[in-house]
């Protein structure tokens, strides 16, 4: 049986590239970065290049990158750390309601620590209200933590006309731009943010390893107390295979991106279409929104997203119902919600990310496939069935 | 989280889906909101069950359980049916990860439902 | 030129059979363990298979064991989720005066947040004043956290006689047990502890990976909040490759360990005996403690420890002057002062730490080349000579 990966936005294949870039730094150059000695030096060298790697494609200083093991860190380092360093200045911090859990259980965590957190909601698109932003602003609001793209939906913020407003208030502003990096251009400077977090294994890197920019003159405060590796702020022993897999995997994303983002959003745009084609009441969230070039998120009417994410992958489909990480939970996901959706649409809703590896093949067989499996499920749903009878 | 072979069997190829018409009992339990909800119909003569089908909205452990279920009570008496429970739905499934056990508590409940309303017609 | 490396208690090399493990899950089995399809499936089965494997040569359960990032982030988790857990009950905290940065940086930011801290006193031998420990109990103590093995002398501590003394007391007790684990025999359990860190690549696994094990039972704040990964105490995508590699790591170092344990004393005893026989003036650390079989530290008197590490460093030579982490601070070690070795003998001590792949001939290389290097340096020492003079 064929096999289609369509859950790019929850992780990626390794690249066999980057892989290749990794191996030496296990069983060769395996000495501590921060050992004085040869080969720690030779390990301090790799390290370094990584770090001037990825600071030149991020258009920043190799000074303002510090690498952290997972997104989640990132985002929690970056949260945590501003209301650390800046809670004498206030104690009100403004997100969106259309967070990644690593950024909104932090807030709520901090709320329980005595902060003040506004949820910006968003409109039925997805896209953060930036008049509700604008609003929510106070005398006290030290820090805007705003995603660049949000997971489910791949829908893009408008981070740059946000960032003139926190500049303006004097704000710090930090945006989780873990599904952004390594598939549409991404300059935090351009941006204007103060910090952003990013993750290796969505671009084709390895697992556990991730970055945070944190712009010069930015104090910062820790989540992890140790040593000294990575300026104090994130110690613990450098993970320099992964650190040099993530710039090796950054190094492939970015080269001929505008190409590969026009091929895969031609995929997407003829698979959307097929499906709106084949299947009759099904929804694509985020249509009228820019979106990252590969995510899809079709809500499948008088259904329940487990139930088709399963039959899917019966038929060797690998896709999401929400995201990966509340995959345990139960829960409608909070961001369909928040942009409108009803409950029992937002049960329905299926996340079809794409990636490099993804072929028109693969997308052929996905539209050839879905709409059984989508018939056969609406057969057993009595949901299905009356709105049968009411037509 | 994983699914037994039970589980993933009875979810692609579940027993008794449909209706009944005129059944002689019927149960629906769950709300779509919540994202789960059965429909239980049944045909019932000389209190024994003579024909069960059910339809449901919900998971992949809700769509096993209930199809397990019409299974379990098929030319069973009205009484036995009723000795039906959840754990015993479960262990017919070789099991159900610990998140997903409501999913049977509502194959349960809606078999009660259904004989319920048998029971009251009579 | 030959190149020996004697700084395994800062980091060691992969093992190629670790490597080996871990390459199906860069580029084959790469789905994110926590989604539901079958690529997650597979990476879940692979990440359970893992803390089976670890969770039995520890003879813990499944259940006990967290995956992290590094070391330091098990310290940090252990110490501050205790800390924020059991805050209502109590804000006294006791821990030695010879940790980790990870672990003593840790309290000493908990003394910023409110928390006390007794930080127990060493003998001369490195080993932590038991009756002083005691002494320092009070009714608010929540916590007692107490390294296993000291990195830079390899004096064990006597953990069991204290676990009684924390169980009689109510009291929580953790143990960084990452440069024991991989290299003596350690059963938490055993040991009596609640709470024990450890990291891969202190023992010829991955950097990048790490664990905690925490008693069932035993409540635990997070350090990092997000999703669902790892019981929701450490959220963020699992390094599925390093936690591999990390069981696959403690299966190999805990295969025939007395017998390598052995193999290793004996090669340091030669190294010591031939150490003292060579060289004038030296004396090594923790002696008549028991140490790790690997680890010696030695004091030599009247030169500074950098200019040892890199005059070795030129005859291919690694070892280290302190813990790695801190070679980017000049202090001289805090672990060796608080043994009361001078402030001028601290900072003429190196550490040489024995690994797997260390040979006879690596050492007969060292005694040789040490005393040469050690020569050269003390006639440009004018301390040497000052004391030449007054003999
Ligand atoms: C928007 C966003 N932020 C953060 C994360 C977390 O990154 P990681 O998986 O590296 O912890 C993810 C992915 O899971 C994400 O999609
Ligand atoms: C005793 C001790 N604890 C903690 C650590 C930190 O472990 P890691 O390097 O994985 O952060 C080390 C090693 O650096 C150590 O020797
Ligand atoms: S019916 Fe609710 S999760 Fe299965
Ligand atoms: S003389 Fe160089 S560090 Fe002090």
């Amino acid at each position: 049986m064929r096999r289609v990966y369509l859950d790019n936005n929850a992780t990626t294949k390794t690249d066999e590239r980057v892989l290749e870039a990794m191996l030496p730094y296990f069983c060769e150059v395996y000495g501590n970065a921060h050992s004085m000695h040869s080969f720690g030096q030779e390990a301090g060298r790799a390290l370094d290049s990584a770090r001037e790697t990825v600071s030149n494609i991020l258009k920043i200083e190799k000074s303002e990158l510090i690498f952290t093991g997972t997104g989640v860190e990132s985002n929690n380092l970056a949260i945590r750390g501003i209301a650390r360093a800046y809670k004498r200045r206030g104690n009100h911090i403004i997100t969106s309601a259309i967070e990644h859990p690593g950024a909104k259980n932090t807030c709520q965590d901090l709320e329980r620590e005595g902060f003040e957190v506004s949820y910006i909601p968003v409109d039925k698109n997805g896209v953060v209200i930036v008049e509700e932003l604008k609003k929510a602003i106070r005398k006290e609001t030290i820090l805007v933590t705003l995603m660049h793209a949000n997971n489910e939906t791949g829908v893009v913020q408008p981070i740059e006309e946000i960032s003139k407003i926190t500049r303006e208030n004097k704000i710090v502003f930090h945006t989780d731009a873990v599904q952004t990096v390594g598939k549409i251009p991404v300059y935090p400077k351009e941006l204007g943010v103060d910090l952003m977090s990013f993750s290796a294994h969505k671009f084709n890197g390895p697992k556990g390893t991730a970055g945070l920019f944190v712009k010069n003159g930015i104090r910062l405060g820790k989540v992890i107390t140790g040593g000294g590796q990575e300026r104090k702020i994130r110690p613990g022993t450098t993970n320099l295979a992964g650190v040099v897999g993530m710039a090796k995997a950054l190094e492939l994303a970015t080269a001929n991106m505008e190409e590969k983002m026009k091929e895969e959003e031609e995929l997407r745009s003829f698979f959307e279409t097929e499906m709106v084609a084949r299947i009759p009441e099904i929804k694509i969230n985020g249509k009228e929104a820019t979106r990252l070039p590969g995510t899809s998120s079709i809500s499948f009417r008088h259904l329940e997203g487990e139930s088709i994410l399963l039959g899917l992958d019966y038929k060797g489909i690998a896709v999401s119902s929400g995201s990966a990480c509340s995959s345990d939970d139960l829960q409608a996901s909070h961001v369909l919600l928040a942009m409108g959706i009803e409950v029992v649409d937002a049960h329905g809703t299926i996340r079809f990310s794409l990636g490099k590896f993804n072929t028109r093949e693969d997308i052929e067989y996905v539209i050839e496939e879905a709409p059984k499996v989508i018939e056969k499920l609406r057969t057993i749903s009595p949901l299905w069935n009356e709105f049968q009878l009411k037509k | 989280m994983e699914y037994t072979k039970k589980v993933m069997d009875h979810f692609m190829n579940p027993r008794n889906v449909g209706v009944i018409e005129n059944p002689d009992g019927y149960g629906k339990i769950g709300s779509p909101s919540c994202g789960d909800m059965m429909e239980i119909f049944l045909k019932i003569e000389d209190g024994i069950i003579k024909d069960v089908k059910f339809r449901t909205f919900g998971c992949a452990s809700a769509i096993a359980s209930s199809s397990v279920t019409t299974e379990m009570i098929l030319n069973k008496t009205v009484e036995e049916a009723l000795q039906v429970t959840n754990k015993a739905v479960v262990e017919a499934l070789d099991g159900l990860p610990a998140a997903k056990v409501h999913c049977s508590v509502l194959a349960e409940e809606a078999i009660k439902a259904a004989i319920e309303d048998y029971l009251s017609k009579k």
